[in-house]
């Protein structure tokens, strides 16, 4: 059995804590606190460790350790081809893997300058604005569990099972989704993916109104989130904030706005802006999200272009069907150039923004013409966010501090990459 | 008045001459390299000229080029954003191949801090004027630098991967 | 351990009298303990959503007696690792597992809890049974609730299968010296 | 044995139940569970991180002016309990006594709350 080298995790002795733990006197007599809100915590909901200093209830500084799943997801896309790299993306953000797998679809077709068609571009959009809903689902729903109303997560996290089921139904697989090929879809979605498209749109409205007025009124949950974690836009600028963080704090910048992608102009959707930056504000900013994403799914819906086109013709990038690739000549060489790698890449650098779930997702690729990228750089949200945790809940009591990490949504996966 | 590429480069070009150099727009991205010294000024200078304004940083990681020659070994790439022109650039500075150092930008943007720590915790990269350069996602045991392309990607305790399955053996034949 | 199709928590095999039933003091112990195992959810990454799914309404993992979720280790009978486990983390795992109190069982939910899964990088445990003892394996990216249901259910026979003395057992011993948990 | 004391036997037999299963709960898991303690195991859980320095530490005053107003509170609903289930024997005069007494603490309430003992400055 070898044996794993075992390191000592504990507080270094030159630590800046390390001297409160000896002398650390108040004027009431009592001492100021060190609390570990530890990598293995139930309020975190993710892995990452804060050690918080406390005088009391109330925190006094706090220093954040991440990397618990440092995964090196930018060394091993170094070693892989292009098309097996979505994998990788869609585990960075689990909760709306979609737009992951989405951007970088539509980061190697600016590279590759493909002009992807505009229904495979609508039922992008289609699939991308689910994956939201479902993000802030999950957000809001833990936001409230935090706050001690269970119920919330239970009601509507059914309805993630129910985009479980038409995520199922265009890829195949529920969380991770790996879906879509370069220029479009590896196939067109199927008429149940619409039936159960057109039920989730016809139901989820009335149970996300009830779970809005569960909470947006709620006494206890007011008392809870309003002014609490406070951020004013310039802190939120300067410390990378982008999404509905950034949006909560007043500052209506999105990038589906600022730089439409994937026919994102098409359509007219407002994008809600916060006022006081607080933990309020990003529950609402976030709700009124989802009934933005609700509007554009069916404008998508509604405008979608006739035909079954759901890909690009793109033949040297886009994997033929099998059956042609046993039929005839030049698919099986295309089939075989593109499984080996063999496909011609331009040597350039790309970078795509995409507006993710937590904010501003980009990816920067730098290709050498070789089957596989030269280095590719996640620009992650919640790594460049999460910086401003400390800051944000410097004198604020202990529950605040769980209130305001659940409401900044900071995924792990994303943290880590 | 949109930002125009051509006035941003004429902005720089008149304040630090020749240090700016390699103007061009790739991919709807306008990009400039910039001399290690410099950088730190360009930066600044994108960032609190009136007529510029890049206020925002988008980005800042670090590449390895090991085969170029010994002074360009390095490089940092950072991407700042004008939220008002909605005007993006790619700032690049080259730095020198034993020991990679660049002054740090957290003075100017907050958010420059962990990525700063990434770009040092992967490339080794030292940001000098950084307050707190220590690594951020690797165990702190750890001494060498992952990212660097001389590293090996695959966990080097694992003892069930038959190289040969890998083609990482020249001759398949001995085990 | 043979999979009855439709068992309503079977009764194990005793002597049935005239008003009373016999069965083993281990059989007995064994169904009190399947059908209270009370999880740990050590949820790292992309398999603790999943989680999240099974113990929500429609999966429901409390139908077989994990209700009670307990994220300290004192009151835990199962340690679920679900996700990846960084050699950062590895200790982390250790120690929580350390901690749990007699008899413990552990389920490495999911491909890179089970073997480091697709990451095979420089940063990545690969396979939890380097640092702890493990009982059920999951495969999947994630796994399916359904699969994780079914670990949980695996583990559940184990434990009605369980014998009294194995915790006192020399290979029980020899087990934990391998990994030198004393 | 007079008639009156077997009316008790009921009583007896349900307090022997309690404490009977409580006991028998509690010393039977401490027969059966196996016992495997270890300098690691008897440490403080800290989330997995060792733990650094003494726990023992005095707390801020105001952990423990909170645990008594509570407390005291929660003894004031104790004494409603009885009230409240022979409510209607006691008709309107037990209404009245216990009005008088909930007042009395309602002004306790007040004077707290003026003071501002509950807020966590």
């Amino acid at each position: 059995m070898q044996q794993f080298k075992m390191g000592k995790v504990t507080l270094p002795a030159d630590h800046r804590y390390y001297k409160y733990i000896e002398e650390r006197h108040n004027e009431d007599g009592s001492e100021l606190a060190i609390l570990n809100l530890g990598p293995t915590h139930p309020a975190t909901h993710g892995i990452f460790q804060n050690i918080l200093l406390m005088d009391g209830e109330r925190i006094l500084d706090a220093e954040p350790t991440i990397g618990y799943i440092h995964r090196a997801f930018e060394k091993i896309a170094e070693n892989r081809p292009f098309y097996q790299i979505t994998p990788l993306t869609d585990r960075m953000n689990y909760c709306s893997s979609p737009i992951n797998n989405m951007a970088w679809w539509m980061t190697l077709e600016k590279l590759l300058d493909i002009e992807v068609p505009k229904r495979a571009q609508y039922l992008r959009v289609i699939v991308m604005e689910l994956a939201r809903i479902t993000d802030h689902l999950i957000c809001n729903s833990i936001l409230g569990v935090d706050t001690g109303a269970y119920t919330g997560f239970l009601y509507v996290f059914q309805f993630r099972e129910k985009v479980y089921e038409i995520y199922e139904e265009i890829c195949g697989a529920r969380l991770t989704t790996n879906m879509g090929r370069i220029g479009g879809f590896e196939r067109d979605w199927s008429p149940r993916a619409f039936e159960l498209l057109d039920t989730f749109l016809k139901d989820f409205p009335v149970a996300w109104k009830e779970f809005e007025d569960l909470f947006t009124r709620n006494r206890i949950f007011i008392d809870r989130t309003v002014n609490v974690g406070a951020i004013t836009p310039e802190m939120a600028l300067d410390y990378g904030f982008t999404g509905p963080n950034l949006r909560a704090a007043g500052v209506d910048y999105d990038v589906r706005v600022a730089q439409p992608y994937s026919s994102y102009e098409d359509f007219e959707f407002n994008v809600p802006v916060g006022k006081s930056g607080d933990t309020y504000d990003r529950f609402c900013v976030r709700n009124a999200e989802v009934w933005e994403s609700l509007s554009i799914i069916r404008q998508a819906l509604d405008k979608m272009p006739e035909g079954n086109v759901f890909h690009a013709d793109v033949p040297d990038y886009y994997l033929p069907p099998k059956e042609d690739v046993y039929h005839n000549m030049e698919a099986l060489i295309y089939h075989f150039k593109i499984v080996m790698g063999e496909v011609p890449v331009p040597v350039a650098e790309v970078y795509q923004p995409v507006e993710g779930g937590n904010g501003e997702l980009g990816f920067y690729l730098i290709t050498d013409g070789s089957r596989t990228p030269y280095r590719l750089h996640f620009r992650r949200p919640s790594f460049i966010y999460y910086q401003a945790y400390p800051e944000m809940i410097k004198g604020a009591m202990l529950s605040d501090a769980i209130v305001i990490l659940s409401s900044l949504n900071v995924i792990a996966g994303e943290l880590d990459a | 008045m949109a930002l125009e590429s051509v006035d941003i480069q004429n902005k720089l070009q008149e304040t630090f001459g020749d240090h700016v150099k390699y103007f061009r727009t790739e991919y709807d991205m306008f990009v400039l390299e910039a001399d290690v010294d410099v950088v730190y000024n360009v930066i600044k200078f994108l960032k609190e000229e009136p007529s510029l304004n890049f206020s925002f940083l988008t980005d800042l990681c670090g590449v390895h080029y090991p085969d170029s020659n010994l002074n360009e070994q390095f490089c940092v790439v950072y991407h700042l954003h004008n939220w008002y022109e909605n005007k993006r650039i790619r700032v690049k500075t080259f730095l020198n191949g034993t020991n990679p150092e660049v002054k740090s930008i957290v003075s100017l943007f907050n958010c420059a801090n962990w990525m700063e720590r990434e770009t040092f915790d992967f490339y080794g990269i030292n940001f000098d004027g950084h307050p707190n350069l220590v690594r951020i996602l690797n165990m702190d045991e750890m001494t060498s630098f992952p990212m660097r392309k001389e590293f090996p990607m695959e966990d080097s305790g694992r003892t069930d991967k038959d190289d040969r399955f890998f083609g990482r053996t020249i001759n398949n034949a001995t085990i | 351990m043979e999979k009855n199709k439709v068992n309503m928590v079977a009764a194990p095999e005793g002597h049935v009298g005239e008003g009373f039933f016999a069965t083993k003091l281990d059989q007995v112990v064994g169904l009190a303990r399947a059908n209270s195992l009370w999880p740990l959810p050590f949820a790292t990454s992309c398999c603790g959503i999943e989680f999240m799914a099974t113990m929500a309404s429609h999966y429901d993992l409390a139908r077989f007696g994990s209700e009670r979720v307990s994220f300290s280790p004192r009151q835990a009978d199962m340690l679920l690792v679900m996700g990846t486990i960084s050699k950062k983390m590895a200790p982390i795992l250790r120690q929580v597992y350390e901690q749990m109190s007699e008899p413990r069982w552990v389920i490495a939910v999911g491909a890179c809890a089970s073997s480091g899964g697709i990451f095979d990088t420089y940063s990545v445990l690969q396979g939890i049974d380097k640092v702890i003892p493990v009982d059920v394996y999951v495969p999947g990216c994630p796994p399916r609730p359904e699969q994780i249901v079914d670990g949980v259910m695996q583990l559940q026979e184990l434990v009605k299968s369980e014998s009294q003395r194995r915790r006192h057992s020399a290979e029980y011993k020899e087990l934990l010296a391998s990994y030198n948990i004393e | 044995m007079q008639n009156s004391q077997i009316d008790f036997i009921p009583i007896l037999m349900q307090v022997l139940l309690a404490v009977g299963f409580v006991a028998l709960t509690i010393f039977g898991s401490s027969l059966l569970g196996p016992k495997r303690s270890s300098a690691n195991k008897d440490k403080s859980f800290e989330c997995g991180i060792e733990s650094v320095g003494n726990a023992r530490i005095p707390f801020s005053v105001k952990y423990f002016l909170v645990a008594i107003l509570f407390v005291l509170f929660d003894v004031e609903v104790i004494f409603m309990y009885p009230w409240a289930v022979n409510f209607k024997e006691m008709g309107a005069e037990g209404l009245i006594k216990m009005g008088i007494f909930m007042v009395l603490l309602l002004i306790g309430f007040f004077y707290v709350i003026k003071k501002k003992a509950l807020v966590w400055e």
